[in-house]
């Protein structure tokens, strides 16, 4: 079905076009971004609907021959894993567009365009099943990225940019060689040489090199997702890129890192990742803890927002790494989730950078009265990054918790516990910044959030609501599909 | 069909020489017949001042093309292996192509600006220069060889100290002739000792004679390669190349890090041609160190830089240590990835200077602040340049590194690839920070003077289009590098046997039972 | 008596020893040139030798080719240290009043 | 059509919430007042029509299951969205219902003239549905829907004046100190899922599929803790007398009728569970005991009239928690009801109180306020009696004596316990009121009681004094209703006088008299200034035992102080010294390009030599 390549080459289109006129004028190039994100929604629903009923768990499949001399094909696949990390890319990249990048004033042309790009490469990533494709999209979604925050960032943005692009590009090489060595193992065993995924999954590999491959992907993953110690890059970017950009990082490309970690490391690997999970939950267990300990102690709000993402991501580490259907969807809800409210209080803190020109806790506090709209939506979401039964969050949390609790009750209470302090940070910010007394002599006349923001929000939050209490679409999809030779982790073994 | 013509009336002679070689010298004739009969004509010495040379450039790019349409030619006759001076096989006609291709676009940027209005003799020296780099490119032969490498050499110095009175130029003159003379009589002298110990003058690693003693001809093969490293500026030959470049003119720098290594790499590759490099023979280890020496070393050195000359030198060691990881991995894609990796490297540094010369006179980083604001095109081709050098997609760099780390998997070169990473993410940081500084808005729009010529732009253009498209579609490309070059040693089973530390790769898969 | 091959490379190799030397110890420009010429004359006495083992014309053509080359460079050097002293170098000291460096 | 009712009456107060937060501070407090006063009446209405149904036309099994939808199913787990209706929801629900009815109408007055009354109701009504959600759920993870919605109520009402941090400091101990017990309960609830695969209450507590042993005893104890958490009981009791921060119909809804006494519910509803937990029993048991006694000290130092009746709350729930431990659900929940009812209608009474007095709480500046407010002064005194236990004419004294047999029978040590906890009741009720309203006035009130605040002081005050008489000790009369309709759920109703009976009502009917007898004594009104003690051990008692200090200085202190400590994030250094050292190696072969040609030389052939001695080393 030739219209997954449309879910790469729309947004590039878009970019194009928004660039061009953007030379023209400095209003063009919104409305192309907004008419190209319509478009691509449009494109995802047609593509959701065309699924063939009871196709098997691979929804879509396109393929062509790239670079036929090494076996490389433009080859994407979709599952429902897939497909729910798609419509999270396209719901997300409205706020980025409709809220944060309407008031760019410097060349919004580039701006848009970068935008739409990096949108592009994320899309690419989810759909590719050719290694080198998907290391190819996984490397192209950077760049755009890099740019945004180098030049529309804030203070600090040439350290946080430089951090970003080191360490995912590092990594990345990292995965290049991994997947080289499963291609060459795989030629050394069958005299075929190919990038397919799902060729490569039948490969047999001796444990030392599995567990050597595997841990190429999983570095990769692990800076993306990201997982404690790999994580430092993070707080940098999410503070200093502009607001769309956070959002983006934080939303969606956070997300690549999960889906890698489900789909290469745990899909590909599956004895290597049973052995090396021990490792990977107390790595997820002290994220967790680490992020929202870290995170109650920052006075930058971004900054807060930013380790409270490595707390919540630690979740998802625990739940692709629990071996169980349970904790897999759990992993997914709680991307999804995360990706919405983590992206809805970016844009907040975005904001109100904007109306106080600075994101200093220390210098807010009794906003409410000032921004009352503001100041209830970051409440409301706040909320839900602390785990409320009924909103999104709960449901992921919940789920990889219990798949944990089966596997290790420990590092399931560990867990329990970043509930605790998640509480903490969340109510701590707050309080610091919407409640309490103003500083000085009250505020002065700030633009409250209009109908905009506030529709887009609440939509945002309308979504969080219906996940939270009837997800059972999303769990039902975003099983994994299995691969044809080896089985899932906790599947029979063929 | 020209040059068909001319090797129907060649004398037998030259009849194993390779066409391309025959077209050059002929075009340099020409272009010395033609400035010496201006120069002796009525208007006296340069009277007419832009006439000259605009005849010499169109007379050089014929004699160029006509070259590259050489190429297409009927293979020679080939003589005897023993005393036939040139291989005009697939890989002398890839490179040649590149040198020439190169060539050309060194001759489409500015030479006002290096060489006043008296540019035509530049020209000549630029085909001469040329001619040496396809001779030494092709020549299977010491005596070619040496000749062919006298010839650059000699025609650089020329070149870099073309400019009268610029005590910058001269002084890398300077230096260039020295290292070059002593590099070269080093090179010489292993020559002399392989001839010692073969008895033959074929441009191969020297086998010894009686392998218990194998020092004469392991001697000769370090000293040829010290020569040859020299040339191509490896660590820790390189020392003078940052000079150099920084002091000659643009287009003659690029000359230097462009055609001479492409040149001299084809050589060293032909050089190794029948020598097992995948084991752990001495060549080989002394390659490797080399290797990752230059790797970190040129990375490290760029890493450092606020002139954009010498950063591109920096970067042009290091890209050496690449192609050098390349040769390394002998296998099914080692001379293929070096070939990509060759075309890559030529495209992206000549397309760097290229840029260079449209803002000529800046090559310090400060001044090439806000230049996407000020000069938008330029920035973006020299974005595009350094994203190719830097390996990130969607420029073709990226799938030449890829490609590389893969002939280097292949061959299990586990630690040459840990040091290709580690640098290459060094040298992100300087690419990046070249970048940056162009993004981040000047205090005070001060455009430098002049727009960028119309042979640059092209240049340019052409440059990024071909960069982003071989990008993004490597495919044909790849066809045409495979199976250019086949080393003695074809990778597949020598690759497992390599258990010397400096190589200690993964180990040998074995099939499992199934679960 | 005649000398063996082995004793001419012997010498040549001393030659090119005192070349490389030269080139290193001596700061004088022409004296650098000039041993880099002592160095090239070493090799084509290598060469020269080596003919004399194989008992083949070889050495002798390859001689002749340094011959003409090593003067070429001469020339082509010389010029270049007039340039170099035209364009206001007062000495000939390769160490100092280098401009290009870091 | 009884199937309908349960979600209507969560979906009443629900709707106004939604209404209101959606209306975002435009709709006028009229408007607000009425809707939010209107929905919870109307679900106190169908409540009691649900009420009558259901009794008039029990099901065979006395339970009524009604599934909404599937929550999530998913690898063998599956939980629902499902309600059941049994005695001790509806027994709950009319509770909830009914005396939250009457706080809203309460509130209407006690709020007017606040500028955005809209968010104080929609929170209001939101805690009213999520605690029916939380009553009515019969999955256990629904339930922790409600559990967690409540809590986030009261941290909102808490808060509800968020200009002074003191009130937001407030909300947030309170939130975090639940949200601890949360975490035990969740980890509960994980361990159940674990075992039994699901976590609907009925295939949960169906005997043998638990078993018993040490899970048991661990869910039993995880779910212990969420309850005392939730319930204030020793250790987590720290966060109810700051709550008192709130408004005080919050404090009376809240913190004093519905939300706190969750955990008796929950245990409770769980009683088979717990009869498991042998160990887990004896330690609710204890633990309720130490709470009653230390929180009725501190009530009786304290200064802050609703800081006495927070501390009251926290005591009267220990005795809840006395009689769960002892196995005594329908005794607990007994006292559950009738404390609601009078605490809600001390807490109001309070608020009419604080109200007339311009916001003043210490009770030593107030003083003969009973000639002033005739009605408040009857109303508090009814709620007083029934605190204390004024035997016979009260519901306080049937239900803590049911709890005081139970108790005996269990063992004689808590009985003696909770019988001086009795005592300690009276005397310290007995002591607020004489201060309050007799004696000397101290602070002139002004302004009058409005009606809207009126008529639920006057109901309350009824069912405080005659609420008891649904269930009372044989040696008075064999009534017992209330067992009796608890007894599908909570079993057959305990023997409670086997022998003795008669001595032991004497004694639990004594201890109040005496307390009253002695605070009269101490505290009857005379001129002259008066001054609440001094001494180390009052101060002690007043600052709650210094449960708040030990805590701040072992957990939060080293806590925070650590993380200021690692602001920076230890693991940040490393990529800065990566970059340091690149720095160092670009400096290094920056000067090794010194632009002598010589030296450039010397590293040609010194790299040549080199690789020579390489060469020969072999």
């Amino acid at each position: 079905m030739m219209t997954l390549y449309g879910l790469v080459l729309l947004p590039l289109l878009g970019a194009a076009v928004a660039w061009l006129t953007g030379r023209a004028s400095p209003r063009a190039p919104w409305p192309v971004a907004v008419a190209t994100l319509v478009l691509l929604a449009a494109l995802l629903a047609y593509i959701t609907w065309a699924v063939p009923a009871g196709g098997g768990p691979w929804l879509a499949h396109v393929s062509a021959p790239w670079i036929p001399a090494l076996g490389i094909t433009l080859r994407c696949d979709m599952d429902g894993l897939s497909l729910v990390l798609l419509w999270l890319t396209v719901v997300l990249s409205f706020p980025c567009v409709l809220l944060a990048s309407r008031d760019i004033a410097d060349t919004p042309g580039t701006f848009h365009a970068l935008l739409l790009a990096t949108i592009a490469g994320v899309d690419g990533v989810f759909i590719a099943t050719d290694l080198f494709l998907f290391f190819f999209f996984w490397e192209l979604m950077l760049v755009p990225l890099y740019v945004l925050i180098t030049v529309w960032g804030h203070e600090d943005r040439t350290r946080a940019a430089f951090k970003f692009f080191l360490f995912t590009q590092g990594s990345g090489l990292l995965m290049l060689l991994s997947i080289l060595g499963l291609v060459f193992v795989h030629q050394h065993q069958t005299g075929i040489l190919t990038f397919d995924y799902f060729a490569l999954a039948t490969t047999h590999l001796s444990p030392v090199l599995a567990m050597g491959l595997m841990l190429g992907f999983f570095v990769a993953f692990a800076v993306k997702l990201p997982v404690v110690p790999l994580h430092v890059w993070l707080p940098d970017t999410h503070t200093q890129a502009p607001t769309a950009a956070s959002v983006l990082l934080a939303g969606v490309l956070l997300k690549t890192g999960g889906y890698g970690l489900i789909r290469f490391v745990v899909l590909l690997f599956p004895d290597a990742a049973a052995r090396f999970a021990p490792v990977a939950l107390a790595l997820g267990a002290l994220g967790i803890l680490y992020g929202a300990w870290l995170s109650l102690v920052q006075d930058d709000i971004k900054r807060l927002i930013a380790y409270s993402s490595v707390s919540h991501l630690g979740f998802v580490l625990l739940g692709v790494f629990s071996a169980s259907p349970l904790g897999m969807t759990g992993a997914v809800v709680q991307m999804v989730a995360h990706g919405l409210s983590t992206g809805a209080l970016f844009v907040i803190a975005g904001a109100l950078q904007d109306r106080l020109h600075t994101r200093d806790m220390r210098r807010m506090g009794g906003l409410w009265p000032a921004l009352p709209h503001l100041s209830s939506v970051g409440l409301v979401f706040a909320i839900a990054s602390l785990g409320l039964p009924g909103l999104g969050n709960f449901v992921g949390e919940f789920l990889v918790l219990l798949a944990t609790w089966r596997i290790s009750p420990p590092i399931a209470i560990l867990g329990a516990a970043g509930l605790v302090l998640s509480a903490l940070y969340a109510l701590t910010m707050v309080g610091r910044a919407f409640l309490g007394p103003p500083p000085g002599d009250g505020w002065p006349a700030l633009p409250d959030f209009g109908v905009r923001h506030m529709a887009v929000l609440g939509a945002a939050m309308a979504l969080l609501l219906v996940l939270g209490l009837y997800p059972q679409p999303v769990l039902d999809l975003s099983l994994p599909a299995p691969l044809p030779h080896s089985a899932l982790p906790w599947g029979p073994r063929p | 069909m020209i040059a068909t013509l001319m090797a129907a009336a060649l004398p037998p002679a030259l009849a194993e020489v390779p066409m391309p070689v025959l077209v050059l010298a002929a075009g340099i004739l020409i272009l010395l017949l033609a400035i010496a009969c201006r120069r002796s004509g009525p208007g006296g010495a340069g009277s007419e001042t832009g006439a000259g040379t605009v005849a010499a450039a169109l007379i050089a790019a014929a004699t160029l093309g006509l070259a590259f349409a050489g190429l297409w030619s009927p293979p020679p006759p080939q003589a005897a292996d023993m005393a036939r001076l040139f291989a005009a096989d697939a890989w002398f006609a890839y490179g040649a192509g590149l040198i020439l291709l190169s060539s050309g676009g060194i001759l489409a940027m500015s030479w006002r600006r290096m060489a006043g209005e008296r540019a035509d003799e530049a020209h000549l020296l630029l085909l001469l220069g040329t001619l040496g780099a396809i001779v030494v490119a092709g020549s299977a032969n010491a005596v070619a060889f040496f000749v062919g490498l006298e010839i650059l050499s000699l025609s650089l110095l020329g070149l870099i100290a073309y400019r009268p009175r610029l005590p910058d130029a001269l002084e890398a003159a300077m230096k260039y002739l020295v290292l070059a003379g002593t590099s070269s009589a080093i090179l010489l002298f292993g020559l002399a000792l392989a001839y010692a110990e073969t008895g033959d003058l074929r441009f191969t690693a020297p086998l010894a004679a009686n392998p218990a003693e194998p020092a004469l001809a392991t001697a000769a093969t370090l000293l040829v390669l010290t020569g040859l490293f020299f040339k191509l500026s490896a660590a820790p030959f390189h020392l003078w190349l940052a000079d150099v470049l920084d002091g000659a003119p643009i287009p003659v720098a690029a000359f230097i890090a462009v055609v001479s290594k492409i040149a001299l790499f084809v050589a060293l590759a032909r050089y190794f041609a029948m020598t097992d490099l995948t084991g752990t023979a001495l060549p080989a280890q002394d390659l490797a160190v080399v290797a990752v020496l230059s790797m970190v070393g040129g990375n490290l050195l760029a890493f450092g830089q606020t002139n954009l000359k010498r950063l591109l030198a920096g970067s042009s060691i290091a890209h050496i240590g690449y192609l050098l990881v390349a040769l390394l991995s002998a296998g099914p894609f080692g001379a293929g990835s070096a070939a990509f990796y060759l075309a890559a490297y030529a495209a992206a540094t000549l397309g760097a200077f290229a840029a260079l010369g449209a803002v000529p006179d800046h090559p310090d980083l400060a001044s090439w602040r806000g230049m996407f604001h000020r000069r938008p095109a330029v920035a973006l081709a020299l974005s595009v340049m350094l994203a190719s050098l830097a390996g990130i997609p969607p420029a073709v760099g990226f799938f030449a590194k890829a490609y590389i780390v893969a002939a280097g998997m292949s061959a299990h070169r586990m630690v040459l690839l840990t040091a290709l990473i580690v640098s290459s993410i060094i040298g992100l940081c300087y690419y990046l920070n070249v970048a940056r500084v162009m993004m981040t808005p000047a205090p005070e729009a001060a455009a430098p003077a002049g727009a960028t010529l119309p042979g640059t732009t092209v240049l340019l253009g052409a440059l990024a289009l071909a960069t982003l498209l071989v990008g993004l579609f490597p495919g044909p490309l790849v066809q045409r590098t495979t199976g250019l070059f086949l080393p003695a040693a074809p990778g597949g089973e020598t690759a497992a046997r390599s258990h010397d530390i400096l190589y200690a790769g993964a180990p040998p898969p074995r099939p499992r039972l199934l679960r | 008596m005649t000398a063996t091959p082995a004793q001419a490379l012997l010498l040549a190799s001393m030659l090119f020893a005192l070349g490389l030397l030269g080139v290193l110890v001596r700061r004088n420009l022409l004296f650098m040139l000039m041993s880099i010429e002592i160095m090239l004359n070493a090799a084509a006495l290598a060469f020269v030798a080596a003919g004399m083992r194989w008992h083949a014309a070889d050495g002798q053509v390859m001689f002749m080719m340094i011959l003409a080359l090593a003067a070429a460079e001469a020339a082509v050097g010389l010029a270049i240290l007039l340039r170099l002293h035209a364009a206001g170098r007062p000495t000939l000291d390769a160490d100092t009043g280098n401009r290009l460096k870091g | 059509m009884l199937a309908l009712l349960p979600p209507l009456i969560v979906l009443c107060p629900l709707a106004a919430a939604t209404i209101l937060l959606l209306s975002a501070g435009r709709m006028p407090p009229p408007a607000a007042r009425v809707l939010a006063a209107g929905a919870v009446g109307l679900a106190a209405a169908l409540t009691l029509w649900l009420a009558v149904l259901f009794l008039s036309a029990p099901p065979p099994t006395y339970r009524l299951d009604v599934v909404l939808w599937h929550w999530m199913r998913v690898g063998g787990f599956d939980a629902r969205i499902a309600f059941t209706l049994d005695p001790l929801s509806l027994v709950m629900m009319l509770v909830v219902t009914g005396v939250g009815f009457l706080i809203h109408l309460y509130a209407c007055g006690y709020m007017r003239g606040d500028p955005d009354v809209a968010r104080f109701f929609a929170c209001m009504t939101l805690f009213v549905a999520a605690m029916l959600v939380l009553v009515l759920s019969s999955d256990l993870l629904c339930l922790y829907i409600g559990w967690e919605g409540v809590g986030l109520c009261s941290y909102l009402l808490i808060g509800f004046w968020y200009a002074e941090a003191a009130n937001g400091a407030a909300a947030r101990k309170a939130f975090i100190v639940t949200r601890i017990g949360d975490a035990a309960l969740l980890c509960g609830l994980l361990l159940l899922a674990t075992r039994i695969g699901g976590l609907d209450i009925a295939t949960l507590l169906q005997p043998g599929h638990l078993g018993g042993g040490p899970v048991a005893e661990a869910a039993a104890a995880l779910l212990l803790g969420g309850a005392l958490a939730k319930s204030a009981q020793v250790p987590f009791q720290v966060w109810l007398p700051d709550a008192m921060a709130g408004p005080t119909p919050v404090s009376a809804l809240i913190h004093a009728a519905t939300m706190v006494t969750a955990g008796v519910y929950l245990i409770a509803r769980l009683h088979p569970l717990f009869l498991a937990a042998p160990t887990v029993m004896a330690a609710t048991a204890v633990l309720g005991l130490v709470t009653l006694l230390l929180a009725a000290g501190s009530a009786l130092a304290q200064t802050d009239i609703k800081r006495i009746l927070a501390f009251s709350t926290i005591s009267q729930l220990g005795y809840m928690f006395l009689a769960l431990g002892t196995g005594a659900w329908g005794a607990a929940i007994f006292h559950l009801v009738t404390h609601a009812i009078f605490k809600a209608l001390l807490f109001m009474a309070a608020g009419a109180v604080i109200l007339r007095v311009h916001h003043q709480q210490d009770i030593f500046r107030m003083g003969g306020l009973g000639r002033a407010m005739p009605g408040v002064f009857a109303a508090f005194a009814a709620g007083a009696a029934a605190l204390a236990g004024l035997p016979l004419v009260t519901a306080g004294f049937y239900s803590k004596e049911a709890i005081l047999q139970q108790a005996w029978h269990a063992a004689p040590l808590l009985w003696a316990g909770a019988l001086l906890g009795a005592f300690l009741t009276a005397l310290y009720i007995s002591r607020c009121l004489l201060i309050v309203f007799l004696g000397p006035v101290r602070t002139a009130p002004t302004g009058r009681t409005e009606a809207s605040m009126a008529i639920p002081l006057a109901g309350l005050s009824v069912l405080a004094l005659t609420g008891g008489l649904i269930e009372m000790p044989n040696a008075i009369a064999p009534v017992h209703l209330l067992f009796r309709l608890l007894a599908p759920v909570l079993g057959p109703p305990t023997a409670e006088d086997a022998e003795g009976g008669a001595g032991l009502l004497l004694a639990g009917a004594l201890a109040p008299l005496a307390g009253i007898a002695v605070a009269w004594g101490l505290w009857r009104p005379r001129a002259g200034a008066i001054a609440p003690a001094d001494d180390g051990l009052a101060r002690g008692a007043r600052a709650g035992w210094g449960f708040d200090a030990i805590y701040g200085l072992l957990l939060v202190r080293p806590f925070l102080a650590l993380g200021w400590l690692n602001r920076r994030d230890l693991f940040d250094r490393v990529p800065d010294l990566l970059a340091a050292a690149t720095r160092w190696g670009a400096r290094l072969l920056g000067r090794m390009q010194d632009g002598r040609v010589r030296r450039y030389a010397g590293w040609i052939a010194a790299g040549t030599v080199a690789a020579l001695c390489l060469a020969v080393r072999p």
